[in-house]
C-alpha cells in the first residue's frame, strides 16, 4: 500500500562540496537564525509550532515511511510525552529526568504495542493504532488525579541545563523571549531527530527497516530479523514522538485531552503524505506546510472582504484547506519531496550538465 | 570471493509438509554434499518451491529433519538460517522495489555488519566506518554481476532480466556457502540463459558454493547439474546423476514427456 | 430485565454500527480504501432528510430517497475525482484524500446547517412499546432493527447474485489485471461507492431517530464504528454486521454494568469496542470473516 | 518479407503504433496483423517493447503513466483505438498477461469468474467446469490463487483469459515457469484454439518453440520491427538463429 | 540571566487608538461546537454594533475581531497570539479545554476575558464567570423541587457531562441532601461522544429516582432524557441552562421534554419583556431563532465593554484598568441575566447566585419562578 518514491540515500556517489552548493544551505541557516528576531510574535508562534511539528512528522515518517507500519496513533505517543512532562514538571523533576521519562515511557509503550504490529498489516494495523488515541483519552479521564482529567493540567517551562526556556531575558545581546527560546529548542530537536533518521536511513538498521517494509519474507531470508526491526521502529519512533510531545506540551503551557485527539494524528499523517514517505526533507516541508497553511489561508480569506461578514471567512478558510489538501494529493502524489527533487535535479543539471541517470 | 566458504553437507530426511489437506511434501529425503551443484526438478506443484521454503525457514515442515552440517534447521527462523550461510534467490523477483541496486545488494551484507539502531542514528564510529567498508565490498559484487553502472538506480523500473541479476548480486553478497535458486532462467531467452548458466557455474566453481537449483529448462539443468532430484506430488521419485534421471521412465512420464535433452 | 433491556439497546446500536461498517466494507472491497469521509456522510444524509422533510415539507419517504440519491451521487463524485488520477499510484494518498473530503464535508455542513440539533421528521416520534418480558423500547428502534436487516439482506443478495461482487474484489486486488479481464472498473467503483452512500444515509437517519438526536456529533459515530468493521474483517459484509452487533452489545453492556465502577470510569464503554477488537485481531489478524492476504514466495 | 494480403478481416490489425512512457519513447511505428485461425509470434530481447505493444493493443498505457502516441488498433474490423479496455475485450480480445497478474487473494474459481466479466450468457459456470477439468492443476477451486505454485498460477492465468471466449488471444510468455510436459500441452492448446478460428498473438522467449508453433512471426528490436514474415523462413534466418535461437554461427 | 525584556513598547496601549477600541473573541466557528460558538459570536457582535450606534465608549467606536479556534487548543493559542497585540481585552473563549489552554497565556499578557465556563473555581482566577455558577443553578433547581414539587425525602439522581460541570452538579446534590433532606441517588457522567444511554439509564433507574438533575449539553440531555422516558424513567427533570436548546424542542424528544423537563437558568426567556432582552430582540429582528448563546454573547460583550467604559472614566484605559474596574464593579445586563457584584475579597471575586426556573412547554420555555437564590446557596464553601 505504501509507495515510497525512490531510494534517497545517495552517499558514496562522491559528491564534491563546491562553494556554490553551500550557498543555499548557508542562506537557509542564516534565515532560520534571524527569523525570530524579525518575525511578528504571531508568526513566531506559528514557526515554533512548525518546528515542533517537524519533529513529530519526522518520527512518524520513520515508522510509516521507512518501516512501513501505518500508525494513526501518533497523537497518543505525543500525548504520553506531554503528560509525562507535565507530571515531572509539577513534581520538580530535573530536566534530564523529565527527558528520560518523556522519551522512555512512550518508547516502552511503543515496544509493548509492537507485538500487535507484528501480526497486523496495513489498514488493520492503522485502525488498531487509532484505538490507542481513544485509550489515551480514556486514561486521561480515568486517572484524572494524575492527568487533570477533562479540565486539563498545566505544564511547566523546560529548563535545559540552566537555559530556562520560560524566561524572557537578553542572552548573547539578543532579546531572547520565551517564544524565541522555544523556537530554538524546537529547531534543535527537529535537527537532532532529522539527523538521526537520516543517519539511520543510510546505515544498516534503516536499510533493514526499509527492506522489511518492501518485502518482509525476502528481507528475513536475507538475514534481517523482522521482529526486531519492527519493534525497533515502533520503539524509536514512539520515543521521538515522546520528546516532541514534551516540548509541545511545555510550549502550550496547558494540556487538555482534546490536544491529543485523532485529528492530531491525522494532521501528522497529512504532513508526511504531503511531504513524502521515507523522506527527511519531505517530513519537514510537510510539517511546515500543514501547520502554516491554515494560517495563510485565513489571511487570504480575511482579505477577501465580501467574505468578511457573518464569519464566513473562517468556513472558507477551512474549505480552502480541504481543497488544497485534495488537489495537492491528486496532482503531486510524490509529495513536496518529489517537487524538491525535481527542482534540485533541474538546478544541478543546469549547473553541472549531469545527465539524468539512465537505466540501461 | 575473498574468503573460501566452507560449505557443509545438507541432509534432508523424511520431510513432510501439509496445507489444508494437501500433501505438498511427503517423506522427502536426499543429501547435498559440500560444493555440490544439485538440480531439483518436477512437475508444476510438485513441491519444489515449498522444499526451498522449508530450507530457508519460510515454511515449517510438519515432519522430518533438515540439517546443515551439525545444525538442525527445523523451526529456525529465516534470518537465523541466513546466518548459517544459506542464501536464496526467488522464483518471482523479490527485490526491495524502492531501494537502489546498491542498497539492495548492501542488504545482502546485513549479517556481516554490526551497527545497531542507536549507533546507526548517531552515525558515529563504527556505523560510518562499516558502511564505507561495505560499500567497497559490495562494489565487487555489483561488478561481478554487471551492475556497477546502474548502482544508484531504483530497482523498481528495471527490466526483468536485470532484476534477476540484482537478486544474484544480493545473494552473493551474503557470501553464502549454500545457495538455493528457484527457476533462474524462467522468462529469459536463449542467450540470456546461457549467460545465466555461466554465472551459476562460476559461482559454483570459483567460489565453491553448494547450489540447489530448481529449474524447468532441461538444457540448463543438463548442462550444469551434478545430480538431479525429482519430485512428483510431493514425493521424491528419483535422485541420481542427470543421464540416469532423464532416462528414468517414471520421470519421463511425470515430467519430461517426449522432451529429453 | 436490565439485561434484556441492555441487550435490545445493544442490538439497536449494533445495527447502526453494522450499517456504517457495511459501508466501509463495501468501499474497501472495491477499492482497498478506507473512506474516512464516510462518517461525515451520516449527518449529511440526516440533515438532508431534515431539509427535505421538515423544511420543505415533503413526504418522509421522498425525503429519504432524495437524501440517499444525493449522498450516493456525492460518493460517486468523490470516487471519480481521484479514481482516474490514482490508478497505479499509492493507495495511501487516496485514503488521505478522503480525509480531505471529510474536512470539506464538515465545513460545508457547518456552513449550511450550523451544527444545530434538528428534527428528522420521521413518522414514529417518541412512541414506545413494551415487549414481552417488560422490555420497553421506542418504536423507532424496532424500525432500525428492521431497516438494518433489510439492508443487510439486500447487500448480501447483491453480492450473492450479481457478478459485480467478485469483480469488485478483483478490482481492489489488482486494478490493471481487472482491466485486462474486461471488468468495467469505473462502474464497479461507482456501484460500490453509491451503495455505501445509501447505507450512510440509512445509518445517519437511524442514528437520528428518537431517542437520539440529529446533530453534528453524528460525525463521530463513523469512528466509533471502526472496531466493528475491523472486528468483522474489513472486506466482509457479513463481518460488518456481526462486528457491528458484537461491538454494539459490548459497549452497551459495559456502560450498563461498569458505569459506576471506580476502576474503569464512565468513559470505558467508548474504548471497550477497541479492546474487543484488539483481542480478536490477536487471534485472527484479518478479523472474523476477513479475507486473508496471501503472502507467499 | 511480405505478409500475404489478408482474406476477409484480420482478427487484429495494428498500424503505426508509437508509444511512450513518461521518460522514454518505446515503440516507433509498429505494424502487425493477426489472422483468424493463425498464430503470430512476437519475438524480441528483454526490453524490446513486446509487453508495451500488448498494452497498446489493450489500451492500458495510461495505467503505466504512458500513452500510445499514434497509430490505430482494429479488432475484427472494428477500430478500437480510443476505446476502453473493457470495450476492446468485448470486441473479442483477451490476454494472458506478463507476470500472470492473478487476483492472489481470490479463489481459483473467482479468478475464472472475473475472466468472464464481459459475458452475459448462462454458460459461465459450465465453462468453469470445463477449464477445471482441462487443467488438473486447478483441482482445488476454492483455494486462493496466491498459494498456487508458479506453474499452476500460469495455467490459471491462461484459463482466466479463455473465460472471455476471445476471438483474439494475446499471450505474454505463456510457457514461463511451466514444466516441459505442460509447455507441450499449452502449445497444443494454442494450436487447437487457432484451429477453432481464434487469432493468437504469442509473445515468447523460447523462440524455437514460438517459431514452430506460429505461422507468422514479427521480431522487435528497440521498439522497431526488424524482421517479419513466415515463421519457417525466419527460423532459417541466420541473424535470428544467432540472436534468438542460441545457435552459434 | 540578563535584563528582562520590556513588553508594550512606547507607552501605547494595545487595542486603543484615538478613535477606536479593539476587543477580540475566540469562539469555535468551524469545529465540533460551532453550534455554540457561532451564535455566541453573533450575539457579541450585535451588542458591539448596538453600542456603537449609541456612541461607543468615550467617543471611540468599538471593533470586535472574531478568531476561530476550531475547538483545537493549539489553534486557539495561535489565534490568541494573532490578535494579542491588537486588542484591549477578549470577550470570551468557547469550550472548557480551550479556555483552560488560553487563560494562562492571557494572564501572561494581563489580558482580561470572561471564561467559557461557569465553574465557580474560576472565581479565584483573574477570570470570574459572568453569570451564575453551575453549582448555584443546580441548587436553585433542587430548591424548587423541594418547595414546589415536594421533593423532600425523595431520591434525586443526576446525570452530567463528563467535564467540570459534573463536579459542580454532584457537589450540589450533596449539599441538597444535607440542607433539604433529599435522598442523593446515583450519579453518572458521560462524555459527549456517548452513543447510547441505555446503560446510564439502567444504572440510574436501579436507584429508583424520583427526580433527575441533568447537567450536560443539549443533544446529550435530549438523548438521555428520551432514552429514560422510553424505558420508563419518567420523573421531573431539571436541565441546566447549558443543556437546553430550543432547537431540541422541535425534535421528537421535544414532546418528551414537555412532559418531564424543567430548565434552571439565569438567562431571561427570549420573549421576556426585560428591557435588555427587548433591545436584543430588536437588534436581531423577529425572525431570529431564539438561542441562549446569542444572549450569552450579548451579555459578555456588554460586560467587557462596560468594564472598559469604567476604566476609561477612571482615566486608565489599559488592560490593567479593566481588571481594576472589575474588582469593584457591579454590572447590570438589563435583565437578560442577573446583575452581578464582582467586588473582590480575599482574592475571590463576587458572583451572582440567582437563577430562574422554567418549564418546557409547546411554546418554548415558560417562566415558573423568577430570579431567586437557593436557600442552600450559603452552604457552598468558598471555592
Ligand atoms: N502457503 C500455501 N498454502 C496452500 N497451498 C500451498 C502453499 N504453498 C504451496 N502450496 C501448494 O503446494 C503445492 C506445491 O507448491 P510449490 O510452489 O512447492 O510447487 P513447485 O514445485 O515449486 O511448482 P512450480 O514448478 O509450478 O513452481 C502446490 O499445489 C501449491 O498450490
Ligand atoms: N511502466 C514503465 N515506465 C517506464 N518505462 C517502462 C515501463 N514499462 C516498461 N518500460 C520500459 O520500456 C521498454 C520496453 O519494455 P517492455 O516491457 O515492453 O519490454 P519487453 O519486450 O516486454 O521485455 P521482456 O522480455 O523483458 O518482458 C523497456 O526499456 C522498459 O524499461
Ligand atoms: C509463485 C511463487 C511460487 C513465487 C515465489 N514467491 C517466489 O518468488 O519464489
Ligand atoms: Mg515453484
Ligand atoms: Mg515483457
Amino acid at each position: 500500500m505504501l509507495d515510497v518514491p525512490e531510494a534517497r540515500t545517495r552517499a558514496g556517489a562522491g559528491q564534491h562540496l563546491r562553494p556554490a552548493r553551500l550557498l543555499g544551505p548557508a542562506l537557509l541557516v542564516v534565515l532560520l537564525l534571524a527569523f525570530p528576531f524579525i518575525a511578528s510574535s504571531f508568526w513566531l508562534t506559528v514557526a515554533v509550532f512548525c518546528a515542533i511539528a517537524a519533529s513529530g512528522a519526522l518520527s512518524l515518517n520513520l515508522l510509516v515511511g521507512y518501516a512501513g507500519q501505518v500508525s494513526v496513533g501518533h497523537a497518543f505517543f505525543l500525548g504520553v510525552g506531554a503528560y509525562v512532562g507535565a507530571y515531572g514538571g509539577q513534581h520538580g523533576w530535573s530536566f534530564p529526568v523529565i527527558v528520560l521519562a518523556a522519551v522512555g515511557l512512550p518508547a516502552l509503550v511503543g515496544l509493548l504495542v509492537g507485538p500487535v504490529a507484528l501480526r497486523l498489516r496495513e489498514l488493520y494495523l492503522a485502525i488498531t493504532t487509532l484505538g490507542l488515541v481513544y485509550v489515551g483519552q480514556w486514561i486521561v479521564v480515568a486517572f484524572d488525579g494524575v492527568t487533570g482529567g477533562v479540565s486539563g493540567t498545566p505544564t511547566t517551562d523546560l529548563d535545559v541545563f540552566g537555559f530556562d526556556l520560560g524566561t524572557s531575558a537578553y542572552a548573547l545581546g539578543l532579546p531572547m523571549t520565551r517564544d524565541v527560546r522555544y523556537y530554538f529548542a524546537a529547531l534543535a530537536l527537529a535537527a537532532l531527530i532529522g539527523f538521526a533518521i537520516y543517519n539511520l536511513s543510510r546505515s544498516r538498521p534503516g536499510r533493514a527497516m526499509m527492506a522489511v517494509r518492501d518485502r518482509q519474507v525476502a528481507a528475513s531470508v536475507a538475514g534481517v530479523d523482522v521482529t526486531r526491526y519492527k519493534l525497533a521502529a515502533f520503539t524509536v519512533s514512539s520515543g521521538m514522538a515522546g520528546a516532541t510531545g514534551l516540548l509541545y506540551g511545555s510550549y502550550l503551557g496547558y494540556l487538555v485531552p482534546e490536544s491529543f485527539s485523532l485529528e492530531l494524528s491525522i494532521t501528522y499523517l497529512a504532513m508526511i503524505i504531503i511531504g513524502g514517505f521515507g523522506s527527511v526533507l519531505g517530513s519537514v516541508l510537510g510539517a511546515v506546510l500543514i501547520t502554516a497553511l491554515p494560517q495563510v489561508l485565513s489571511y487570504l480569506a480575511e482579505y477577501s472582504t465580501f467574505l468578511a461578514t457573518d464569519n464566513r471567512a473562517d468556513h472558507v478558510a477551512v474549505l480552502l484547506y480541504g481543497t488544497a489538501l485534495v488537489l495537492f494529493l491528486l496532482f503531486e502524489p510524490e509529495g513536496l519531496a518529489g517537487i524538491w527533487r525535481r527542482a534540485a535535479r533541474r538546478v544541478t543539471r543546469r549547473g553541472s550538465e549531469q545527465p539524468e541517470g539512465s537505466t540501461r | 570471493m575473498s574468503e573460501t566458504p566452507n560449505a557443509r553437507r545438507l541432509h534432508i530426511t523424511g520431510l513432510g509438509l501439509q496445507f489444508a489437506g494437501l500433501r505438498a511434501l511427503d517423506d522427502v529425503g536426499f543429501t547435498v554434499e559440500p560444493g555440490e551443484l544439485r538440480a531439483l526438478i518436477g512437475p508444476n506443484g510438485a513441491g519444489k518451491s515449498s522444499l526451498l521454503n522449508c530450507l530457508s525457514g519460510v515454511y515449517r515442515p510438519s515432519a522430518g529433519t533438515i540439517s546443515y552440517g551439525d545444525t538442525v534447521l527445523n523451526g529456525m527462523q529465516p534470518h537465523r538460517i541466513a546466518g548459517l550461510g544459506i542464501a536464496r534467490v526467488f522464483q518471482n523477483v523479490e527485490l526491495f522495489d524502492k531501494l537502489s541496486v546498491r542498497q539492495n545488494v548492501l542488504l545482502g551484507r546485513h549479517l556481516a555488519m554490526r551497527t545497531g539502531v542507536l549507533a546507526g542514528m548517531a552515525w558515529y564510529g563504527r556505523a560510518a566506518r562499516e558502511e564505507r567498508e561495505q560499500r567497497e565490498k559490495v562494489l565487487h559484487y555489483l561488478e561481478y554481476c554487471g551492475l556497477a553502472d546502474i548502482a544508484e538506480t531504483t530497482v523498481e523500473n528495471l527490466s526483468y532480466g536485470v532484476k534477476k541479476r540484482v537478486e544474484y548480486a544480493r545473494a552473493l553478497a551474503m557470501e553464502p556457502t549454500l545457495m538455493l535458486l528457484d527457476e533462474p532462467v524462467a522468462g529469459m531467452n536463449e542467450s540470456e540463459s546461457v549467460e545465466m548458466a555461466d554465472l551459476v557455474r562460476s559461482m559454483h566453481q570459483d567460489l565453491g558454493i553448494s547450489i540447489v537449483v530448481v529449474e524447468h529448462d532441461m538444457r540448463f539443468v543438463m548442462s550444469l547439474a551434478e545430480r538431479v532430484a525429482v519430485l512428483d506430488f510431493g514425493r521424491l521419485i528419483a535422485d541420481d546423476v542427470p543421464q540416469t534421471v532423464i532416462n528414468d521412465p517414471a520421470v519421463r512420464r511425470a515430467y519430461l514427456g517426449e522432451h529429453a535433452a | 430485565m436490565k439485561l434484556a433491556q441492555l441487550l435490545l439497546a445493544g442490538m439497536v446500536l449494533g445495527s447502526i454500527y453494522g450499517l456504517i461498517a457495511m459501508g466501509f466494507a463495501i468501499i474497501y472491497k472495491a477499492t482497498k480504501i478506507v473512506h474516512f469521509a464516510h462518517g461525515a456522510m451520516l449527518p449529511l444524509g440526516a440533515y438532508l432528510v431534515y431539509t427535505f422533510a421538515v423544511r420543505w415539507e415533503q413526504p418522509w419517504g421522498v425525503a429519504l430517497v432524495g437524501a440517499a440519491a444525493i449522498c450516493a451521487a456525492l460518493n460517486v463524485l468523490m470516487q471519480r475525482i481521484f479514481a482516474r488520477r490514482m490508478l497505479g499510484r499509492p493507495l495511501f494518498a487516496a485514503i488521505m484524500i478522503t480525509f480531505g473530503f471529510e474536512i470539506l464535508l464538515r465545513a460545508g455542513m457547518n456552513l449550511i446547517w450550523k451544527g444545530k440539533e434538528r428534527p428528522i421528521g420521521d413518522p414514529w416520534g417518541a412512541d414506545t412499546v413494551t415487549l414481552a418480558g417488560g422490555v420497553t423500547t421506542p418504536v423507532a428502534s424496532l424500525w432500525i432493527l428492521g431497516a438494518a436487516a433489510v439492508c443487510m439482506a439486500a447487500v448480501f443478495a447483491f453480492f450473492r447474485w450479481s457478478s459485480l461482487g467478485v469483480q469488485m474484489l478483483g478490482t481492489a486486488s489488482d486494478q490493471e489485471a481487472a482491466l485486462m479481464s474486461g471488468v468495467p472498473i469505473q462502474r464497479t467503483f461507482a456501484v460500490a461507492w453509491a451503495i455505501a452512500g445509501v447505507l450512510a444515509v440509512v445509518a445517519g437517519v437511524a442514528a437520528s431517530l428518537f431517542p437520539r438526536t440529529l446533530g453534528p456529533e453524528l460525525v463521530m459515530l463513523g469512528m466509533r464504528a471502526f472496531p466493528a468493521a475491523i472486528l468483522g474483517g474489513l472486506d466482509s459484509v457479513v463481518g460488518a454486521v456481526v462486528g457491528g452487533m458484537a461491538i454494539g452489545i459490548v459497549e452497551v453492556m459495559v456502560a450498563g454494568y461498569l458505569s459506576e465502577s471506580a476502576i474503569f470510569g464512565a468513559n470505558f464503554s467508548a474504548v471497550s469496542g477497541y479492546i474487543i477488537m484488539i483481542i480478536v485481531l490477536m487471534v485472527r489478524p484479518y478479523g472474523l470473516f476477513g479475507r486473508k492476504e496471501v503472502a507467499r514466495v | 518479407m511480405k505478409t500475404p494480403a489478408p482474406e476477409g478481416t484480420a482478427a487484429l490489425d495494428v498500424r503505426g503504433a508509437c508509444a511512450r512512457y513518461q521518460n522514454a519513447d518505446v515503440l516507433h511505428g509498429i505494424d502487425l496483423t493477426v489472422e483468424p485461425g493463425r498464430v503470430t509470434a512476437l519475438l524480441g530481447a528483454n526490453g524490446a517493447g513486446k509487453t508495451t505493444f500488448l498494452r497498446c493493443v489493450l489500451g492500458l498505457m495510461p495505467v503505466h503513466r504512458g500513452e500510445m502516441t499514434s497509430g490505430s488498433v482494429t479488432v475484427l474490423g472494428r477500430e478500437v483505438t480510443r476505446a476502453s479496455a473493457q470495450r476492446r475485450i468485448k470486441a473479442g480480445l483477451a490476454i494472458v498477461p506478463e507476470g500472470r497478474r492473478l487476483f492472489a487473494d481470490l479463489s481459483i474459481e473467482q479468478n475464472l469468474r472475473i475472466g468472464a466479466s464481459t459475458r452475459r450468457d448462462k454458460e459461465i459456470g459450465q465453462d468453469i467446469e470445463q477449464l477445471l477439468e482441462r487443467f488438473p492443476a486447478l483441482q482445488r477451486p476454492k483455494i486462493q490463487a496466491g498459494y498456487l505454485s508458479g506453474g499452476e498460477q500460469q495455467m490459471l492465468a491462461i484459463g482466466r483469459a479463455l473465460m472471455a471466449r476471445p476471438k483474439v488471444l494475446l499471450l505474454d510468455e505463456p510457457s514461463l515457469g511451466l514444466a516441459p510436459l505442460v509447455v507441450d500441452s499449452v502449445f497444443e492448446t494454442i494450436a487447437s484454439l487457432a484451429q477453432d478460428g481464434i487469432g493468437v498473438l504469442l509473445v515468447e522467449q523460447n523462440a524455437e518453440r514460438a517459431l514452430q508453433a506460429s505461422s507468422h512471426a514479427v521480431v522487435l528490436q528497440a521498439g522497431k520491427v526488424v524482421r517479419s514474415g513466415a515463421s519457417a523462413e525466419l527460423a532459417d534466418d541466420p541473424v535470428i538463429q544467432e540472436s534468438y535461437l542460441g545457435v552459434a554461427s | 540571566g540578563g535584563a528582562a525584556i520590556e513588553t508594550g513598547s512606547n507607552g501605547e496601549v494595545p487595542g486603543v487608538t484615538d478613535d477606536t477600541i479593539t476587543i477580540g473573541i475566540l469562539p469555535d466557528l468551524t469545529g465540533p461546537v460551532a453550534a455554540i460558538g457561532e451564535p455566541l459570536a453573533r450575539g457579541a457582535q450585535a451588542y458591539v454594533d448596538h453600542l456603537n450606534e449609541n456612541g461607543g465608549i468615550d467617543g471611540r467606536q468599538v471593533e470586535l475581531v472574531v478568531k476561530d479556534t476550531q475547538f483545537n487548543p493549539q489553534r486557539a493559542v495561535q489565534e490568541y497570539r494573532k490578535i494579542e497585540d491588537d486588542v484591549l481585552g477578549i470577550v470570551t473563549t468557547v469550550g472548557e479545554g480551550i479556555t483552560a489552554a488560553v487563560v494562562p497565556e492571557m494572564d501572561k499578557d494581563n489580558v482580561f476575558s470572561w471564561p467559557g465556563t461557569y465553574s465557580q473555581s474560576y472565581l479565584e482566577s483573574e477570570h470570574p464567570p459572568i453569570s451564575t455558577p453551575y453549582i448555584y443553578e443546580a441548587l436553585g433547581g433542587i430548591d424548587y423541587m423541594v418547595s414546589d414539587l415536594d421533593a423532600a425525602g425523595k431520591t434525586l439522581s443526576n446525570f452530567n457531562l463528563e467535564s467540570g460541570i459534573n463536579e459542580d452538579y454532584s457537589r450540589a446534590v450533596e449539599i441538597g441532601a444535607e440542607v433539604y433532606g433529599v435522598e442523593a441517588g446515583s450519579s453518572i457522567a458521560k462524555p459527549s461522544t456517548e452513543t447510547d444511554y441505555t446503560g446510564a439509564v439502567q444504572t440510574l433507574s436501579g436507584g429508583d429516582p424520583d427526580f433527575m438533575l441533568v447537567g450536560t449539553a443539549p443533544a446529550q440531555a435530549a438523548s438521555f432524557i428520551g432514552t429514560g422516558y422510553s424505558q420508563g424513567l419518567r420523573v421531573p427533570t431539571m436541565i441546566s441552562s447549558v443543556g437546553y436548546s430550543p432547537t431540541v424542542l422541535a425534535t421528537k424528544t421535544g414532546s418528551v421534554l414537555k412532559e418531564v423537563a424543567y430548565v434552571t437558568s439565569p438567562w431571561a426567556a427570549w420573549n421576556s419583556d426585560e428591557q435588555g432582552q427587548q433591545e436584543l430582540v430588536e437588534a436581531f429582528g423577529p425572525d431570529e431563532e431564539p438561542d441562549v448563546q446569542i444572549q450569552v454573547g450579548w451579555v459578555m460583550a456588554k460586560g467587557l465593554t462596560d468594564l472598559i467604559a469604567m476604566a476609561a472614566e477612571e482615566g486608565d484605559l489599559t488592560r490593567e484598568g479593566i481588571k481594576d474596574a472589575l474588582s469593584t464593579a457591579t454590572l447590570d445586563f438589563g435583565g437578560i441575566a442577573p446583575s452581578v457584584d464582582f467586588t473582590r475579597e480575599d482574592g475571590v471575586y463576587g458572583t451572582t447566585k440567582e437563577t430562574r426556573i422554567y418549564k418546557v412547554t409547546d411554546n418554548g420555555l415558560e417562566l415558573v419562578k423568577d430570579l431567586f437564590v437557593a436557600e442552600a446557596a450559603d452552604e457552598v464553601d468558598a471555592p
